[in-house]
């Protein structure tokens, strides 16, 4: 079999292995773009990891007014966690400390849903029997009072249970540098794609992780495998010219929307070559026994 | 005109009678078999079926004032549908005085009770009386509350006069007994005091419950009325009501005594502040005085009013008011609260008070002590006890209802262990017997010659609730009323009512208390006959002595 | 299958009740039997047949030609999808209680237009009278709690009375009380009569202008609520015939204060 | 057999009697109006509504409808004048109707002896009756405040008093006519009462109006005692609305719909019936009444008139006043519910029930031909 590459960078036959995860979306709107981004950003705030952070949250795209149910301009944020009710305590903190608080803001669901999570139907109360129900064409909106004004919040919004978490690129290089620049194209282009969030620090994770610790404490830790300081140990994937190693990490709604979006990531990072210190693409997996979802790299090229 | 009932099962347990027989009646009385030859005008076949004297109902709210406010209150829940046939007009005006007259008969009750008749408003309560058709009807005159009274006990004035009030009063109503409501606790609440028990002092007038409650036993015995005092306790509804219960009873010291609706006083509050049963309280305290005598106040579910004189408990029951409105009128003495309610069977609440319902009934020591009634309509409607008598008689049926009860309402009574199904022997002490003996009427509910011949006879249904809904049969007064299950006509009853004596003084002294009060003296509260046209509406019974 | 029409021969000699004429109530009715129903309410009985001429056959889509403010109730009590046109004017109750289904009024209607309804649309081309979308009768406890109604025209008094939730327009104005003791439920309209708002515990009118508001509503504040866009846009999708009525900016006055005072009134402000 | 009343058995039918019953036994729709008469006529009347599918609406119908609904729609609490008269520590009256009304029933009149000696002041707050009306509120009354409105239009007036009794904000009365001042102290007023009464005039309120009324008194006895008092509606109304309640269901104005009671205050209103032709003969009940209202036409109307009363109708026929030529049972506001009059002067003048009932009789017997 022919080693897989693209524009001269070496695609493992590897794949991405991801998990099946319950998501939701929201859609928050401000009198204008900057404010509605503010609320969006500080919502999905500290929303990396679900194992630490309760929820893997991030804005999936922006939205024109036309987009927005009130009109105004908007984000449409969407979230992974384990399951609902999880889901459901993540939205009661987040939109209430950073939405409800965000002056101007609304917020309305970002996802369709048979089955639906309680977003207005508990934020409601804090207006303290003042808010106000509305019902218009169907759907169910709160009014509370808020100092500027009112808080603009429907009753619920969809849950996914459908969603996969997990889906991710280890770009492999030669410097910090260059591997930093692709990896931020790599995380724009894939960003292109609806219905995918990258939840970590701009796109990107550093610190890829392996199951496990040899402290009892933790469940995960550095992973020596792709950690360029170490190589030496057995096991070790990198060679001696890889010093730098960055991974994008995908939550989607859909095994199509990640795969799409693990392709853009790919292509715009080997699109810059080994002339530009793009080595390898490789991906993070457990050996296929964890998660039921596998996004085979030689299916993207 | 003779008439023969022939081949019936005849139950009649005045006369100890069980047996397949003939049942003769003339000129609207019960008589004994005729001389052989002589000639039956009418018979009408029984055979296979159950004779029993006509049913008597002692507590239903049919007529008067507050009864009428309902109607007013709860349009929604009377909607007319259905045209009356011709000749009885309104028959099927719901919740009308016509309605209710054939409804009654038509499940073979022939005597029904208003509980509730307001002296102030007597003249309205007989004149809605007296258009309810086929039955007999009477009326228990309300005292206890009004300023009067009270004022002769605050001042001790003599038993005499107290006395000569109370038959005053029942007189002047036309009443066919006595009936005090939470006494003391209409001027109570009036003083806006929200609670108010049998030792609790009346503001301004320094008198109990208690010593309302005594002077009129008192008055009541030495007047010589009939029927017990018909007495509404103080705290209705409330947990613990059961002390206040066991505390009336004794304190009528083994003077006759009838305690209404019992059912919503067998309530005990467990340690959560909840109520459950006090069933087995009651049904104890019940065989301790053999004097007593009760009457349940079944719950039966579905949307329904509670019409009441005891304004204090009307008041604080209406923030639980299904539809969202209640009335309440601070009138002279009582006046009344109207206080709509839906019992829903997914309600525990409501669920234990059904089930504590039919624990009375079942743990009762004695059926002629203890009677059936809903309370129209406030446990339920009149029209639920052929339901009730299935339920009581089949326990299977119990069972059935029983399986859908919440659990939260299943421990909280003893339901579900008791077996006890009744007889139609005790159904008819029950429902004609004891209620006659308990009303002093005693040309009624018995099939004697010499009785009245108001009359049911129901197919032998394994449904029992199918074969008391619809009387095969009913005579009334020796008239057939009911064929079939369907009221053939309009025939009119009699409304019963005693007509004591007093003192002349009385006379005065109440003409004076009337003009005071009122600026109109006693001709403005009177319930003449020629308040009738031409209809003959009363009946005057004897006093015992 | 075509629609069912029933043309009226004349002006009708007493006051109708046409409720039986729904899918509901003509299901298994053959042409004869339509013709026999009783449809007066005198002791004269008309039926439909001395009436109306009939023709078609699909129960699901009703036509009454001919209108007048005698044909009380049409389409009391509609559910599902069956749409009923009346070409002229209709009587009193038109629409009351219905839970489904579309009805038309081309010309006017008389009191209690969709009054306690709960879902369809109901529309009326010319005015409509009192209580419409509120209470359908005395004691009633909810009026129009959902659904939607348009009133092309202006609607009598007390529109609104006991409103729950749903949506009312009435274009060109409202009389006096409009949302009288409503707790839930928008009305919109480009005049509001004397003394709207009437002992409302809560819901929302929107007008243009007021007639007179009395002491116990309360300004509080001029906003550009979220809320009327949302409002605007469901307007312009589901009667947008109305849309222009929702303003960008408006007044908020609080009330009634007499009742729960969660009430609203939005009166549009420069 | 549908007479109630037993009273027109026996009677031979007049010639007028006979065009009577012609006339409403004709009709497509008959409108018994008025009831203005003695409880006995009032249920013949219903009975013959019940023969011949008649609307059937009373002399009071408008007022009555507004006070019923309200009724119907949210309930009440009232009182009697006795117990107002003898336990109120303040009465409010709402305008000069129910000031009328007040003195009339002897709100202010001293009792020979207390009946609750303990009551020995009462206050009263009068709002829109002016400054000095001249009544005489008795030596019980130790302060008498007033607070300032328009008589035709009490109701912003109420409105701003229950809010402002509730403690909710208000804005001004149009014109400062009360000022916020006098409205906040008239509340004080009202919530500092033992057992308080207002007194009000449904008839000049409004459904609305009354159910606001109505709100205020409910809302105050969450802490104290409050109720209300209210005249009757006029010309028996009130006797013809219980009676209509108990027998079919509904108070007054209602119509025999192909045997079925319905009720519809909009659709049973006997002016709007006359002028859109819908009712087609009017029977009017009225011993009691002053005159015919103009809204009747002659054509096709019989009238039942008090001796002497000139009436243009078709038929008129003379009867007996209750309580005057024969006795009667009517609705007396005094002592607040129905009571027996005897006759004041007994005539051989026939009973309005009596005629009624011959016009039944006379229509039944047509029926079965």
């Amino acid at each position: 079999m022919q080693p897989l590459s693209l524009n001269g960078v070496t695609i493992d036959d590897s794949f991405a292995e991801a998990f099946d995860m319950a998501a939701t979306g929201l859609v928050i709107t401000a009198p204008t773009a900057r404010w509605a981004e503010i609320a969006a950003r500080t919502m999905t705030g500290f929303a990396t990891s679900v194992i630490a952070c309760g929820v893997e949250a991030g804005i999936d795209r922006e939205l024109s007014p036309d987009e927005t149910p009130d009109g105004r301009p908007g984000f449409r944020v969407l979230m992974f966690g384990f399951d609902g009710k999880g889901l459901e305590m993540q939205i009661q903190n987040r939109v209430g400390q950073c939405v409800l608080t965000s002056p101007g803001s609304a917020c309305f669901a970002g996802l369709d849903g048979t089955k639906k999570l309680k977003l207005g139907a508990t934020l409601r109360f804090f207006g303290d029997g003042n808010q106000i129900s509305k019902r218009l064409g169907g759907t169910h909106y709160w009014r509370v009072p808020v100092m500027d004004g009112e808080f603009l919040v429907e009753h619920s919004t969809g849950l996914s249970e459908s969603a996969i978490g997990g889906g991710n690129l280890l770009i492999l290089g030669r410097s910090h540098a260059e591997v930093l620049e692709a990896s931020e194209a790599a995380v724009a282009a894939a960003s292109t794609v609806a219905d995918v969030i990258l939840p970590f620090p701009g796109g990107i994770v550093r610190s890829g992780s392996k199951v496990g610790s040899k402290y009892k404490a933790l469940i995960a830790s550095t992973n020596n495998a792709f950690c360029p300081v170490l190589r030496g140990d057995p096991g070790s994937e990198l060679d001696a010219e890889t010093d730098c190693v960055m991974e994008l990490v995908m939550d989607g709604l859909s095994f199509e929307a990640i795969r799409e979006s693990m392709r853009r990531g790919l292509h715009a990072a080997c699109a810059f070559g080994p002339e530009h210190g793009i080595l390898r693409i490789s991906a993070g997996n457990y050996g296929g026994n964890l998660g039921r979802h596998h996004f085979k790299l030689r299916d993207l090229i | 005109m003779l008439i023969r009932l022939a081949g019936g099962r005849v139950i009649d347990p005045v006369q100890g009678l069980d047996a397949v027989g003939d049942l003769y009646v003339r000129d609207g009385r019960i008589v004994a078999a005729p001389e052989p030859g002589e000639a039956v005008d009418e018979t009408h076949d029984c055979r296979g079926r159950i004779v029993m004297a006509g049913a008597i109902d002692v507590h239903s709210h049919i007529a008067g004032g507050n009864v009428t406010l309902a109607r007013l209150l709860l349009p929604e829940l009377h909607v007319n549908e259905a045209p009356s046939p011709d000749g009885m007009p309104f028959a099927h005006a719901r919740w009308s005085s016509w309605e209710i007259g054939r409804l009654y008969a038509e499940m073979g009750f022939t005597t029904v009770i208003e509980p509730a008749l307001a002296p102030t408003h007597a003249l309205q309560t007989h004149l809605e009386l007296a258009d309810l058709p086929v039955i007999d009807k009477g009326a228990l005159t309300v005292v206890g509350n009004d300023d009067l009274l009270l004022k002769l006990l605050r001042e001790r004035e003599s038993r005499d006069a107290v006395r000569d009030a109370v038959a005053h009063a029942l007189a002047a109503s036309r009443g066919l007994g006595l009936k005090v409501i939470n006494a003391g606790g209409a001027p109570a609440f009036k003083s806006n005091l929200r609670a108010f028990s049998f030792d609790d002092e009346v503001p301004h007038y320094g008198l109990t419950s208690r010593r309302i409650v005594t002077g009129l036993l008192d008055a009541a015995a030495e007047i010589g009325v009939p029927h017990p005092l018909h007495v509404h306790c103080n705290n209705l509804g409330v947990p613990g009501a059961t002390e206040t219960v066991r505390a009336t009873m004794a304190g009528a010291e083994g003077r006759p005594i009838h305690l209404a609706h019992i059912q919503f006083y067998a309530y005990e509050e467990d340690p959560a502040g909840l109520f459950r049963s006090g069933a087995e309280t009651i049904a104890a305290a019940l065989a301790a005085h053999p004097n007593v005598s009760v009457d349940v106040g079944q719950v039966m579910f579905g949307p329904t009013v509670t019409i009441s004189l005891d304004i204090m408990k009307q008041y604080s029951g209406h923030p639980h008011a299904s539809p969202k409105k209640w009335a309440l009128v601070d009138g002279d003495a009582e006046g009344g609260g109207i206080v709509p309610i839906d019992y829903r069977a997914k309600s525990w609440v409501n669920q234990l008070q059904w089930a504590i319902g039919l624990e009375l009934f079942l743990l009762s020591p004695d059926p002629w002590r203890c009677l059936m009634t809903t309370d129209h309509p406030n446990g339920g409607p009149f029209t639920s006890y052929p339901e009730i008598l299935h339920l009581l008689m089949d326990r299977g049926e119990r069972e059935r209802w029983i399986a859908r009860m919440p659990e939260e309402a299943k421990r909280r009574c003893g339901l579900a262990a008791l077996e006890r199904e009744y007889t139609l022997d005790e159904v008819a002490i029950m429902t004609r017997a004891a209620p006659a003996r308990l009303l002093g009427l005693a040309d009624r509910g018995h099939l004697k010659p010499g009785a009245v011949a108001d009359i049911a006879v129901y197919d032998d249904l394994a449904d029992r609730a199918a074969m008391f809904r619809a009387a095969r049969l009913v005579l009334k007064d020796g008239r057939v009323a009911v064929r079939d299950g369907r009221c053939t006509g309009w025939i009119f009853g009699r409304t019963h009512a005693l007509k004591p004596g007093y003192d002349a003084a009385m006379t005065r002294e109440v003409e004076t208390y009337l003009t005071d009060r009122y600026g109109v003296g006693a001709k403005a509260f009177a319930v003449p006959d020629e308040a009738f046209g031409e209809r003959h509406v009363f009946k005057v019974e004897p006093c015992s002595h | 299958m075509a629609a069912l029409v029933f043309r009226l021969r004349a002006a009708p000699p007493e006051r109708l009740d046409l409720s039986a004429l729904t899918p509901a109530g003509l299901v298994g009715l053959d042409r004869a039997a339509i013709a026999a129903l009783v449809v007066g309410t005198t002791k004269h009985a008309p039926t439909v047949g001395d009436l109306f001429e009939v023709s078609g056959d699909d129960p699901g889509e009703i036509v009454f030609e001919g209108g007048s403010d005698r044909l009380d109730r049409i389409g009391a009590g509609l559910t599902g999808s069956a749409r009923i046109t009346v070409v002229g004017d209709a009587g009193l109750d038109v629409g009351a209680g219905m839970k489904g289904g579309a009805i038309r009024v081309t010309g006017s209607a008389l009191h209690r237009a969709g009054a306690g309804m709960t879902g369809g649309l109901l529309t009326i081309g010319g005015d409509a009278g009192d209580f419409t979308g509120g209470t359908a009768a005395s004691g009633a406890m909810a009026g129009q709690a959902g659904g939607i109604i348009v009133v092309s025209g202006r609607v009598g008094d007390r529109a609104g009375d006991r409103m729950r939730r749903g949506l009312l327009v009435a274009i060109a104005g409202t009389g006096a009380h409009a949302g009288a003791r409503m707790s839930g439920g928008t009305i919109v309209t480009a005049e509001l009569g004397a003394e709207p708002g009437t002992l409302m515990k809560r819901g929302t009118l929107v007008a243009g202008r007021h007639g007179d508001l009395g002491p116990t509503f309360v300004p509080a504040g001029r906003y550009e609520l979220p809320f009327l866009r949302l409002l605007a846009r469901h307007i312009a999708t589901t009667v947008p015939v109305a849309a222009g009525l929702i303003p960008e900016r408006a007044l908020r006055w609080r009330g009634d204060m007499a009742a729960l005072g969660k009430g609203e009134i939005l009166v549009a402000a420069g | 057999m549908a007479v109630i009343s037993e009273a027109a058995v026996g009677w031979p039918a007049s010639e007028a009697e006979a065009r009577a019953a012609a006339l409403i036994g004709r009709a497509r729709l008959p409108l018994i109006a008025g009831l203005a008469a003695d409880l006995d006529a009032i249920r013949a009347a219903f009975a013959l509504a019940d023969l011949t599918g008649a609307a059937v609406d009373p002399a009071a119908g408008d007022a009555l409808a507004a006070e019923m609904r309200a009724f119907a729609d949210s309930g009440q609490m009232n009182t009697t004048p006795a117990e107002a008269r003898h336990r109120a520590d303040l009465v409010v009256v709402a305008g000069p109707a129910a000031l009328a009304h007040a003195v009339a029933v002897g709100l202010f009149e001293a009792a020979a002896s207390p009946l609750y000696p303990w009551r020995t002041q009462r206050k009263v707050l009068l709002i829109g009756c002016g400054d000095a009306p001249a009544v005489d509120f008795g030596p019980t009354t130790v302060a008498v405040s007033h607070l300032d409105a328009d008589p035709a239009h009490l109701r912003p007036v109420l409105a701003a008093l229950r809010a402002a009794a509730a403690g909710h904000g208000l804005t001004a009365p149009t014109g400062d006519r009360p000022t916020l001042a006098a409205i906040t102290a008239a509340a004080a007023e009202i919530k500092a009462a033992a057992f308080g009464v207002l007194v009000y005039d449904p008839a000049g309120l409004g459904a609305l109006g009354i159910e606001l009324a109505q709100g205020l008194v409910k809302d105050m006895n969450v802490a104290t005692r409050f109720t209300a008092l209210t005249p009757p509606p006029a010309l028996n109304g009130k006797a013809a609305a219980l009676a209509g309640l108990w027998t079919v269901g509904l108070p007054g104005r209602f119509g025999m719909v192909r045997g079925v009671p319905k009720g519809d205050d909009w659709r049973f209103d006997g002016r709007r019936l006359v002028a859109s032709g819908e009712a087609d003969a009017v029977l009017w009940v009225g011993p009691l009444a002053p005159g015919l209202p103009d809204w009747l036409p002659a054509a096709g109307t019989v009238a039942l008139v008090p001796p002497g009363q000139a009436a243009a109708a078709d038929v008129v026929i003379e009867v007996g006043v209750p309580g005057i030529d024969h006795g009667g049972t009517l609705y007396e506001a005094r002592r607040d519910g129905l009571s027996y009059l005897e006759p004041a002067a007994p005539s051989a003048r026939p009973r309005a029930a009596a005629v009624i009932g011959r016009l039944a009789q006379i229509i039944q017997g047509g029926a079965a031909c």
